[in-house]
């Protein structure tokens, strides 16, 4: 199987050419089977890849293999290698499996689009360039796959292209990810000249021989490497992008914008840990980074009245405790949060899809509510969705990854208590904004009809991502949390979920004409419109750089460079009006010019 | 055979000679026939008779033809040969002729310059230009049939082209 | 078979100089053509007497090549004749120097 | 000095064999011509009407030679003797019997070819010269139509020479000892054919003087003994084109019993009734019709003719 692997990533890239060179003519059936069964192939490839690795003897160390080199220059030579380990086996699990669930869902709820085929195309390219980008073995590579989501996400946001809303949206994600990819470029840069390879083992190998810890090369790298792992996964101070990323179809959001890209950075990070140890700087930025982002796009989250945009803060506050513990060097929380997260935050967008759906695209919460009945199978994913998101103790996968994250934040010897203590009011927050949503959507006054009925292709997905967002919590990774001197840890973040929820009821349920007045009050509305509009990034980043650059280029456009380049083109008209006297028009003097010309060489040839 | 040679070198001069001195244009043309049969002459004494028959079979033949072909369609009566002695005045010869003389002195100077023996020239039979035409040079061949290619389609193109302009002027 | 190589060498350059004062003096492109034509004739017989002068082939396979590009130079310049006399209903190739622009 | 003497015998024999043979045919050809459209034709002058030959030739020389005023002079004098001195040079490599050749060229067919081509210019000029619509129109048919045939012409005598290795006439006569090239080189032969019929614009393909459009072509303004050459110099093109199918395509000379010469001369003569068949029997084409028949048909098959030639002789060879 080990041999196969380049398969993974191929049937996608497969299905991938196939639909864009022919999905226009085929007929819809086919393009969904060839869409979704590519990634359902590549699922089962990816889950016999892993059992065999699980298998094999050097399940630690992992399968490399090389498929070719890109180009051999002075002993600097990228290949396209692909490696298989603990690590990158799990995120090809999940993209494949959580992949195919969703592309399953996606042959209902695009089918009466007319780019059907051009959806399923580009997120066949999407799921390709991820397992790319997981399954790389070298820097380049990944960067390839890097840049390849990134293209399917710009495709995939501005989907709808139609709207100019949209377009805006699409671009925006693609240029404020560019600052982040950028950095990414110049630390490969850096990485490649100073170690003089990308291949990632040998990269981990090097550093510590190279560099000293806490040098300021491997701080630089390190730092450039954040920088690109903020960029995609939507960390302060470059997560603007990712609620304006919610105008493509709700599956892309599930897929791309809450699953596997924006955990690209978290993957980023925890595959070159190396580095990042000798790099204490970084690391502890790292997790003030992930901490800050928790607080504030949960605080963002509490007050959107748009259900998807709700759930990209929520996105985005999650990715932040996984950013929180790679800081303190908890890799495999992070990537266990990772895991759950995709599970839920997956299903609760396929859930909201779903309500959407039967509401003829409605997104507003508040036009929503007391859809309980009406939408029982969505009601029952959303609410366990819900439930896994605010870690509800013990039975959902949420709780097991989360209550990991922030044992390790306060045990860690890079941990620290103010760390903790703001995870779990992230938590306690996270309670309120997804009980809030469950709250404003399905319970209270019904304030729209529902119409038609979800089919087996929507309800098995969601099925199937609610079992694994309860079940998911018990594997293997899971192991050794339960630590007799974590009780109390366990204990608070039990009581923060749990208060959470309570609140949420509270609020939102019980007493929510208090809260509206609440947040109707003078200084209540104000909060809430800096909330929600994301904490006036967009305002700053339009005020700090978008308006000065475009200053500077209007005033550059006419002063500057122009005398020089008018002076150029003076002198060659110049020298033109001078030579054109010659052109006559005449053919018998441009040929007696050449004859004299040749005669003379001739003559300097022979008499000289 | 120096006779011979003699003999069609001052014709092939006299009659290129006559060519750009004449000012019709179907006279010149047989000049140049003529001079162009000189020619595969001298090929002859120099031991290239497969080269001679071309000469005649290609250039007099069949390039030439061309020629009264095309003199034939633009039909140029007595008139073009009156402006053609117009446009033949001495100011408008002179210059060149002193070009051309100076050319050819350069060059008969070079030859005239000391040389080496000459063994005597081998003749080449057909066969061997054959051998090295579809041999060392196959690709020039080739090359070749490609530049005829390209001339059929040329002059296809703006054959075509002035028939129908032709038709547009026509009404 | 004892010609001089020097004589038809300076036969041929005879041609050339003739062939060259025809292209300089002659304002009918048809003459240009044909003084064009004599100058190639001309390149071709310095070929043929340096293969000749050698005893290799090669001089008389660069005439054959010679012959084929005069060919496709002639059915093109002779195509562009007819078009041109359509255009300008003379052959002076002053004519050519309105088409400029 | 014998070797000089010998060729001007055989120079002399050949022209004048040639000739005459070329003065009789057109004899032969009348009573043929009346043979197959059941008349009687010339009976009138001599035994079997022989002597009309000899009649039509006084009559021809006695008349005025007249030249048209706005005829180019030169070039319409010079028009009529190119024809003749092509095709009686053509004559010159012809191998009647073993020995009896003028010149026995290394590069014969090529020469043939050389003459053919030239033979061009004679129409072409004559057409031009007359300075006449008719004449001019005749001039540039022939034109088209023999520099186009010229080409499966050569082409199609490629076969033979691949065949028998040498340019050389008496070569290939004599490379035809156990077989005759009709049989294996038959498409070569009828591309010939059909070439030297267009070549000699014999009827069927006689456009250039196609009478019922261009009154005569471009022998509209020629008369007297101008015309005659012309008329003289149309049947030695077909005597030599005859001569030249028999060398190339049936064995030459070779036959059994009879001397050479008489062998070669009955397959000459019996390939000239051939043409004189032809013309009784074919209508004329269109111009168009024959320019197409030419690129598309012949061109192709003297092609295939070449390479499947060749591809069978490298495998033999090898």
């Amino acid at each position: 199987m080990a041999e196969l692997l380049w398969l993974i990533p191929a049937l996608p890239f497969a299905g991938f050419l196939a639909l864009a060179l022919l999905g226009s003519r085929m007929p819809r059936p086919l393009v969904a089977t060839i869409g979704a069964g590519t990634v359902g192939l590549s699922a089962l490839a990816a889950i016999a890849a892993s059992l065999a690795l699980a298998g094999s003897a050097g399940a630690e160390e992992g399968i490399t293999r090389t498929l070719w080199t890109w180009i051999s220059v002075g002993g600097f030579a990228p290949a396209v290698a692909l490696r298989l380990d603990a690590l990158s086996a799990v995120m090809t699990l999940v993209v494949t499996i959580v992949g195919f669930l969703i592309l399953l869902y996606s042959t209902e709820f695009m089918a009466g689009d007319e780019g059907y085929s051009r959806f399923f195309c580009c997120m066949d390219l999407f799921v390709g360039a991820m397992l790319t980008l997981v399954l790389a073995d070298d820097l380049l590579l990944l960067y390839l796959g890097w840049e390849g989501v990134g293209l399917s996400s710009y495709l995939l946001i501005g989907f709808w292209y139609k709207a100019e809303a949209n377009v805006r949206a699409a671009r925006k994600a693609f240029i404020v990810t560019r600052v982040g990819d950028t950095a990414f470029a110049l630390g490969l840069a850096l990485i490649a000249t100073q170690l003089g390879t990308l291949r990632i083992q040998e990269v981990a190998e090097r550093a510590p021989l190279f560099w000293g810890a806490g040098s300021g090369m491997a701080v630089a790298a390190a730092a450039l490497m954040l920088g690109g792992a903020l960029g995609k996964s939507a960390q302060l101070p470059l997560q603007t992008w990712l609620p304006d990323a919610m105008a493509g179809p709700t599956p892309v959001s599930a897929l791309i914008h809450a699953a596997t890209m924006v955990t690209a950075g978290v993957y980023l990070i925890a595959r070159m840990h190396a580095l990042f140890l000798l790099a204490p700087v970084v690391m502890g930025a790292t997790a003030v980074i992930g901490a800050a982002t928790l607080l504030m796009a949960g605080l963002s989250a509490l007050t959107q009245s748009d259900l998807k945009r709700a759930l990209a803060y929520s996105t985005i506050s999650q990715v932040g405790y996984m950013f929180l513990a790679l800081g303190v060097g908890a890799w495999s929380a992070a990537i266990f949060h990772f895991m759950t997260h995709a599970f839920f935050k997956s299903l609760l967008f396929l859930a909201a899809g779903a309500v959407s759906m039967r509401l003829r695209g409605e997104h507003d919460m508040f036009r929503m509510g007391g859809l309980r009945r009406a939408l029982p199978g969505a009601f029952w994913a959303f609410v366990i969705g819900a439930a896994s998101l605010s870690a509800l103790p013990m039975v959902t996968a949420g709780f097991y990854s989360k209550e990991m994250i922030l044992e390790r934040v306060w045990s860690s010897p890079r941990g620290a208590g103010w760390l903790w203590a703001a995870g779990l009011i992230g938590a306690l927050i996270t309670a309120l904004y997804a009980f809030r949503m469950v709250f404003l959507v399905f319970f209270g006054e019904k304030r729209q009809e529902t119409e038609g009925r979800s089919g087996a292709r929507v309800m098995f997905p969601l099925a199937a991502l609610a079992a694994l967002s309860i079940g998911g919590g018990f594997v293997p990774m899971s192991r050794g949390t339960w630590e007799a001197h974590a009780l109390p840890l366990t204990l608070a973040a039990s009581l923060a979920s749990l208060l959470g929820i309570a609140g949420a009821w509270f609020l939102f349920h019980r007493r929510r004409g208090m809260t509206e007045r609440l947040a109707g009050s003078p200084a209540g509305a104000l909060l809430r419109r800096f909330w929600a509009g994301g904490w006036g990034f967009d305002q700053a980043y339009d005020a700090l750089l978008v308006r000065p650059f475009v200053r500077l280029t209007r005033a550059s456009r006419e002063e500057f460079a122009d005398p020089y380049s008018k002076g150029v083109a003076r002198t060659a008209g110049a020298l033109h009006h001078l030579l054109s006297r010659t052109v006559t028009g005449q053919l018998r003097w441009y040929a007696m010019a050449i004859a004299a010309g040749t005669i003379l060489l001739i003559g300097m040839a022979v008499f000289l | 055979m120096e006779t011979v040679f003699d003999i069609s070198a001052v014709v092939a001069v006299v009659a290129t000679l006559m060519v750009i001195a004449q000012s019709r244009a179907v006279h010149a043309l047989l000049y140049l026939t003529v001079s162009l049969l000189a020619v595969a002459v001298v090929f002859f004494t120099l031991g290239a008779p497969f080269v001679a028959a071309l000469e005649v079979i290609i250039y007099a033949g069949a390039i030439m033809v061309l020629f009264v072909f095309v003199i034939m369609m633009l039909n140029l009566g007595a008139e073009a040969a009156r402006q053609e002695r117009r446009w033949l005045t001495p100011a408008d010869w002179f210059g060149p002729a002193i070009l051309g003389a100076i050319l050819l002195a350069e060059m008969v100077w070079v030859l005239a310059s000391p040389q080496s023996a000459f063994p005597a020239p081998a003749a080449n039979d057909p066969r061997a230009v054959g051998a090295a035409l579809f041999g060392p040079y196959v690709l020039v061949a080739d090359l070749a049939a490609l530049v005829l290619l390209a001339g059929l389609v040329g002059a296809y193109h703006f054959g075509r082209r002035s028939a129908e302009a032709g038709e547009g002027e026509a009404p | 078979m004892n010609v001089p190589f020097q004589h038809a060498l300076a036969l041929a350059a005879a041609l050339f100089a003739i062939g060259l004062t025809g292209v300089l003096m002659r304002r009918n492109i048809v003459f240009v053509l044909m003084s064009v034509e004599i100058m190639l004739n001309a390149a071709g017989l310095a070929f043929v007497a340096a293969g000749a002068r050698w005893g290799q082939p090669d001089g008389q396979v660069m005439f054959l090549f010679i012959l084929t590009m005069a060919a496709a130079e002639v059915s093109v310049g002779l195509a562009l004749v007819l078009q041109f006399y359509h255009r300008f209903k003379t052959l002076a190739t002053d004519a050519a120097g309105k088409m400029r622009g | 000095m014998s070797d000089t003497a010998r060729s001007l015998v055989t120079i002399f024999a050949v022209l004048l064999g040639a000739l005459t043979l070329a003065g009789g045919f057109i004899w032969v050809e009348r009573r043929l011509l009346a043979l197959f459209q059941e008349r009687w034709g010339p009976n009138r002058l001599g035994p079997l009407g022989l002597f009309q030959g000899v009649a039509d030739m006084i009559k021809i020389f006695m008349k005025e030679d007249w030249v048209p005023p706005f005829a180019d002079k030169p070039v319409f004098v010079l028009a009529p003797m190119l024809i003749m001195v092509t095709t009686l040079a053509s004559l010159a490599i012809i191998a009647f019997a073993p020995g009896l050749v003028v010149a026995d060229l290394n590069i014969g067919v090529l020469f043939f070819l050389a003459m053919s081509s030239l033979g061009v210019y004679s129409v072409a000029l004559a057409g031009w010269a007359s300075n006449s619509k008719y004449a001019l129109l005749g001039g540039m048919r022939a034109v088209a139509q023999m520099l186009s045939y010229e080409v499966f012409m050569g082409l199609s005598l490629m076969g033979v020479v691949m065949m028998a290795g040498s340019f050389r006439l008496t070569d290939i006569v004599a490379a035809q000892k156990s077989l005759w090239f009709c049989i294996p080189q038959l498409p070569g032969l009828a591309v010939f054919f059909i070439a030297g019929v267009a070549e000699t614009h014999r009827s069927p393909l006689d456009l250039p003087e196609a009478e019922n459009e261009l009154v005569a072509g471009y022998h509209t303004e020629y008369s007297g003994m101008k015309f005659a050459l012309f008329l003289l110099g149309e049947y030695v093109g077909m005597t030599v084109v005859s001569a030249m199918i028999v060398t190339l395509f049936f064995g030459g000379w070779a036959g059994p019993l009879l001397p050479p010469v008489v062998w070669f001369l009955v397959k000459t003569l019996f390939l000239m009734c051939l043409f004189i068949w032809l013309r009784a029997s074919f209508p004329r084409p269109r111009y168009d019709q024959l320019m197409l028949f030419g690129w598309k048909v012949l061109l192709p098959v003297s092609l295939l003719n070449l390479a499947v030639t060749g591809a069978v002789l490298l495998v033999r060879g090898a």
